[in-house]
């Protein structure tokens, strides 16, 4: 009658047993993988911005780049229908980066 | 036999039971969820929309060359669709901030208790008399504490495939609700000053090989440890392999785009079209949803306990809520608990390690699954 | 051994009959429409070269084994395709216009004469000598009436499986004829007075929650009324939905982009598939193409002289023109009404009002095909 | 003999009949619907160029916003080109061939 | 014995010779098509920007325009915000709408 | 019963055979080649995964219904999914070089020269003592020297399933040595007068409608012959079709993006879940990967030489370095002819009619592939 119970409590055990050790398993793993493969390439910050845009950019998936065509066309056409461009406004150049 | 085929035209509303009513008005439920309340809609308004056709009568939809019938076929009998989502959910999911701290793992290790305890319940539970489980099904119960849809799809079909509706609706319902469920709970567990610790963002850069080697051994490590678990790490893990790999980038977009898309539709469709009247409307569905919640905060209990113990041992450098976001649930959870450490101290930025803690929590989940699923194969 | 197989190379133009080389010719022919006419060229393009890969000899390609095969196999035989392609219809559908006008909605139902005209046109043609055609062969016929693709394939696979090459054909081809068919018939039965008739442009603003709730209510409503609907009405209806939650739009994305554009090609080509000289090239083929092209010419005279009675009932104030619009075929028939409006009165905008009858002829094709196939159904 | 054809019309007229009947239904169903939900938002028509763009941009379906985009940096680029801008830097037109 | 080679022999030399006969086929099937469907739109070179610009859209695909747009909104953007542009012509806002 | 449970956690590392643990080894290089040596990425990459997942032991993943069984099952035991990639790859063929100069198409036929004398190799290696392979098991290895992925896949499917893996690694990888394999190869067979000359560019432009009638012809006229061919003929130049129509590019999109990614991605895993340790790692699999090798070098050497032949006919007007770019291996093959031109004369352009002979290598290699599988099929 009982038996349901106790078979339970083994499975669990167990599984939480065996799911901690994966864990830490994997700890040990990621330990081992950062010394084996440490970054080499401490990017010395700040070089240009080019260098930045070109590592950067694998990263930008299609669809934010179009989005941002969109929102940068966009944008241009709304402030040049208002006249903004003529540059009056010196922060147009922060706007739209 | 004019007038029997002019009845056939009423025979619809006539086969209209109670059961099959209530259900279509569940399946709104669900949309409405789904559309004014943003809960999971990928995923809720296609199993509602699923519901409700299950149970308009005389439709032939979910038999085995109907629409919704063909697409469980193709899909869920199989496992198919969690696995191949899966693989969208891995191309997107960033595990650095695990690897930057990789102590974090077993916070979602811990996230899982929810899993045991709901199982344990559901065992005791059917000690009652009128209550009645089975081992498999007080698992597949259980397995809804792995807050992770795929996998408690692809477990709860292994192991109580007639329970699946209900287990599904559970994982994604509640999982929109992890931000009412969680903070009670976390700020019930937690002191002032452990709420206040503050966590010093790692410098540490991950390497790409590093990057792209993880994936791969953990594949081969939780395989070996729990062979059941294999497809569901493999296909999580594959997804990840391709984002960090970075040179077949046009799979990855493959896998978040149209994969997931077209798989995340069909699975919907296809788990809501189980959903029948007659077979739903039980009182283990009841209790079903009921545990299911309890698993939540019983997964939340575990995190932020766990995250006590690493705060006493590491001297209170550890902040115990990002025990929370050990649970998965992701990113959700990791955003409870920097906005709830922020309500503490404005100045405290734990998203990045709660994020680590995520991660580790989506693995946790994952290989709790497979651990628990291998165990019960061996038994049942 | 080495002369037969020598042999065996000039196997193939020796199979080459009359038949399959008229088909190989029917499959340039279309191929030629879509390019050169541009034909409905998403369909006829497919159908055409799946004609010519059905018809030249020993390739196999259309056994169960072989490409078209595989793709009817797993589309058409249980009708997933043209309901895939449905949710992509409905995501890209507007009700806005009709929800504007309600009424309009009946047009949507007179322009569905066509269907049931040439379906008794068809059983009177089997009363001739060395002419043949089952019931459920002439309300496949009949079917064509519905100038709603997916309707027909689904309905006539049904139905007369091994008419479905022809009726798709039927469908296709004349859908892109539209804008020859239309005028002529609306001009014979309207006079100048009605042709100048200006409809005002209602103000109304749907509210999104009507938008929302209205593609569920009509699901259900039409499968209570007729079950074997419910699937075109379901799956045109989830599209909607999709469209209108406004939360799911990677779902919806996926509907109207991959998901159509996929199952589209693979349905073009599996239909084509069934082209097969031998069978296609018979009489019937050609009475099933004369009476396709004669149930557009009576689904525009259901239309227009429906809404001729509601220029009566009205007092002069519907355009009768905007009738012809309810025989679906969108959104082609909306700019029709639009263009001939315009040439008796430059001034006079029926657009939003042809959408409307357009969308309501969308729901009329997809319910009158459903309400035909469930009560042939009830009878073979 | 004549069986089928009466069979048929009979068909057909019932066919004909429940179509009609569903789509009066639905004409039932969309009067209740616009009465139930009345679209509250109503509109003050001409407020500020943003507010209309915010409004309209979800029913503009993604390739629509690329198509914009492509269109109108092409159109700049073209007039650009032509000389209309202006340009300062002789070397613009080039660049953005 | 050597009863497969010989087979293999027989394969090899008519599936070659059979390869090089369609591939010969193929040869007088293009020629035939380049003098039945000869080239009519002998293309005049340099007659305008907007022609070239129409012939050549269908062959550039979607995502090359898509990039293109990208390219040229931030080229543009960049430009702007180097006081480039000093739009003087005040139509060009409509234009771009 | 707690002890036998106890110790099925450790079932899995006690069934890690050698085989399988050499297999995952193989699938690390291969991931390692497609990750850092760039090695056809999109493909050895999902073929190396699923090498390492066919080998983790007690998984199931590879049994009918476990993911890369299902994978399998839905299209490469029935060949679709190589037959979908045709469609993608020729959408994104350009058959515009090849029509200028259409006596190139020779070059095609030349550089399938590895595919026979790699056939015939084997059937003398089967006369060795302890060698053993069947005609059909010689014609699977022969026709790694089409150099074309989907159609080794094709074909060896056909043939000689149970060395689908084999050959696939084969092919998709020394597809990436070209550019290491072929031009010593094409150097030994040059002189340097030979090496330098200069091809004039043929200012011919293409019509549309020759460019939509060619891929048609090309299927009628390769179907007739060689009628096991059709599939592969027909999908490549459905694809191109879809391209020069013009009017249906969103099924042409569909068709080289999702459709390709996907279908590849599928593909790469299952292919590489037939990569059984057991099965693999015998002297046979080495034999095809050497011979597999040789296969490429003797198609270089095939195209070469007839290039020679054509300069020798010609006046001295051909540059025979052309002939290496007829082996197909698209685009890569075009390009090292054009480099290596360069190297001796900086000023010569062959790349226009490298690409040439290398779209004619293209179609050489289907129709090589499909003519002697029907002889094959003839025979066995
Ligand atoms: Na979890
Ligand atoms: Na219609
Ligand atoms: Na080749």
């Amino acid at each position: 009658m009982e038996n349901t119970l106790i078979t339970g409590l083994y499975v669990s055990v167990i599984s939480m047993a065996v799911t901690f050790i994966a864990l830490g398993i994997l700890i040990g793993v990621m330990y081992a993988l950062l010394a084996i493969f440490p970054d080499k390439s401490k990017q010395v910050a700040g070089e240009s911005d080019e260098s930045v845009a070109m590592i950067e950019e694998p990263e930008v998936d299609e669809k934010a780049n179009q989005e941002l065509a969109v929102a940068m066309a966009v944008g241009m056409a709304l402030l040049e229908h208002q006249g903004a461009f003529d540059a009056k406004d010196p922060n147009l150049g922060k706007l739209l980066e | 036999m004019n007038i029997d085929s002019l009845l056939s035209l009423f025979a619809a509303p006539l086969a209209l039971t109670w059961q099959k009513a209530v259900m279509i008005a569940i399946g709104l439920v669900l949309i409405y969820l789904a559309i004014a309340k943003d809960y999971e809609p990928v995923l809720l308004l296609p199993i509602g929309f699923g519901a409700i056709l299950a149970n308009l009568p005389l439709t032939g939809i979910t038999e085995s060359h109907g629409f919704l019938g063909v697409l469980f076929e193709a899909g869920v009998a199989n496992e198919l669709f969690p696995l191949l989502i899966f693989i969208g959910i891995g191309a997107m999911t960033d595990f650095g901030p695990l690897m930057e701290n990789p102590q974090l793992a077993l916070l979602g290790a811990a996230g899982q208790f929810g899993i045991y305890s709901t199982f344990m319940l559901v065992l005791l539970l059917d000690k009652l008399p009128f209550i009645s489980f089975s081992l498999a099904e007080a698992a597949s119960i259980g397995i809804i504490g792995a807050i992770d849809g795929p996998t408690a799809i692809y477990v709860g079909n292994k192991l109580a495939p007639h329970m699946l509706g209900a287990i599904a609706v559970a994982a994604y319902s509640y999982m929109s609700l992890v931000p009412i469920i969680q903070p009670p709970v976390m700020r019930a567990l937690t002191s002032d000053t452990e709420r206040r610790v503050r966590m010093p963002y790692s410098q540490r850069e991950i390497s790409k090989t590093a990057r792209v080697v993880f994936p791969i051994v953990v594949i081969i490590v939780v395989s070996l440890l729990s062979p059941q678990a294999s497809p569901l790490i493999a296909t999580l893990m594959l997804g990840n392999l391709m984002r960090e790999a970075g040179v077949v980038d046009r799979l990855r977009f493959a896998a978040e785009g149209e994969i997931a898309n077209v798989t995340t539709l069909f699975l919907g469709l296809a788990i809501g079209g189980t959903m029948k009247g007659e077979e739903f409307l039980q009182v283990e569905t009841l209790i079903v949803m009921a545990l299911g919640l309890l698993a939540f905060i019983l997964d939340t209990f575990g995190g932020v306990m766990f995250g006590k113990l690493m705060y006493r041992l590491s001297g209170g450098k550890v902040n115990p809520l990002i025990g929370a976001a050990g649970i998965s649930a992701f990113p959700m959870a990791a955003r409870i608990v920097q906005r709830l450490g922020q309500e503490y101290d404005y100045d405290n930025f734990l998203l990045m390690h709660a994020m680590g803690a995520n991660t580790a929590g989506q693995l946790g989940s994952v290989i709790a699954g497979g651990v628990f699923l291998t165990i019960m194969l061996g038994i049942v």
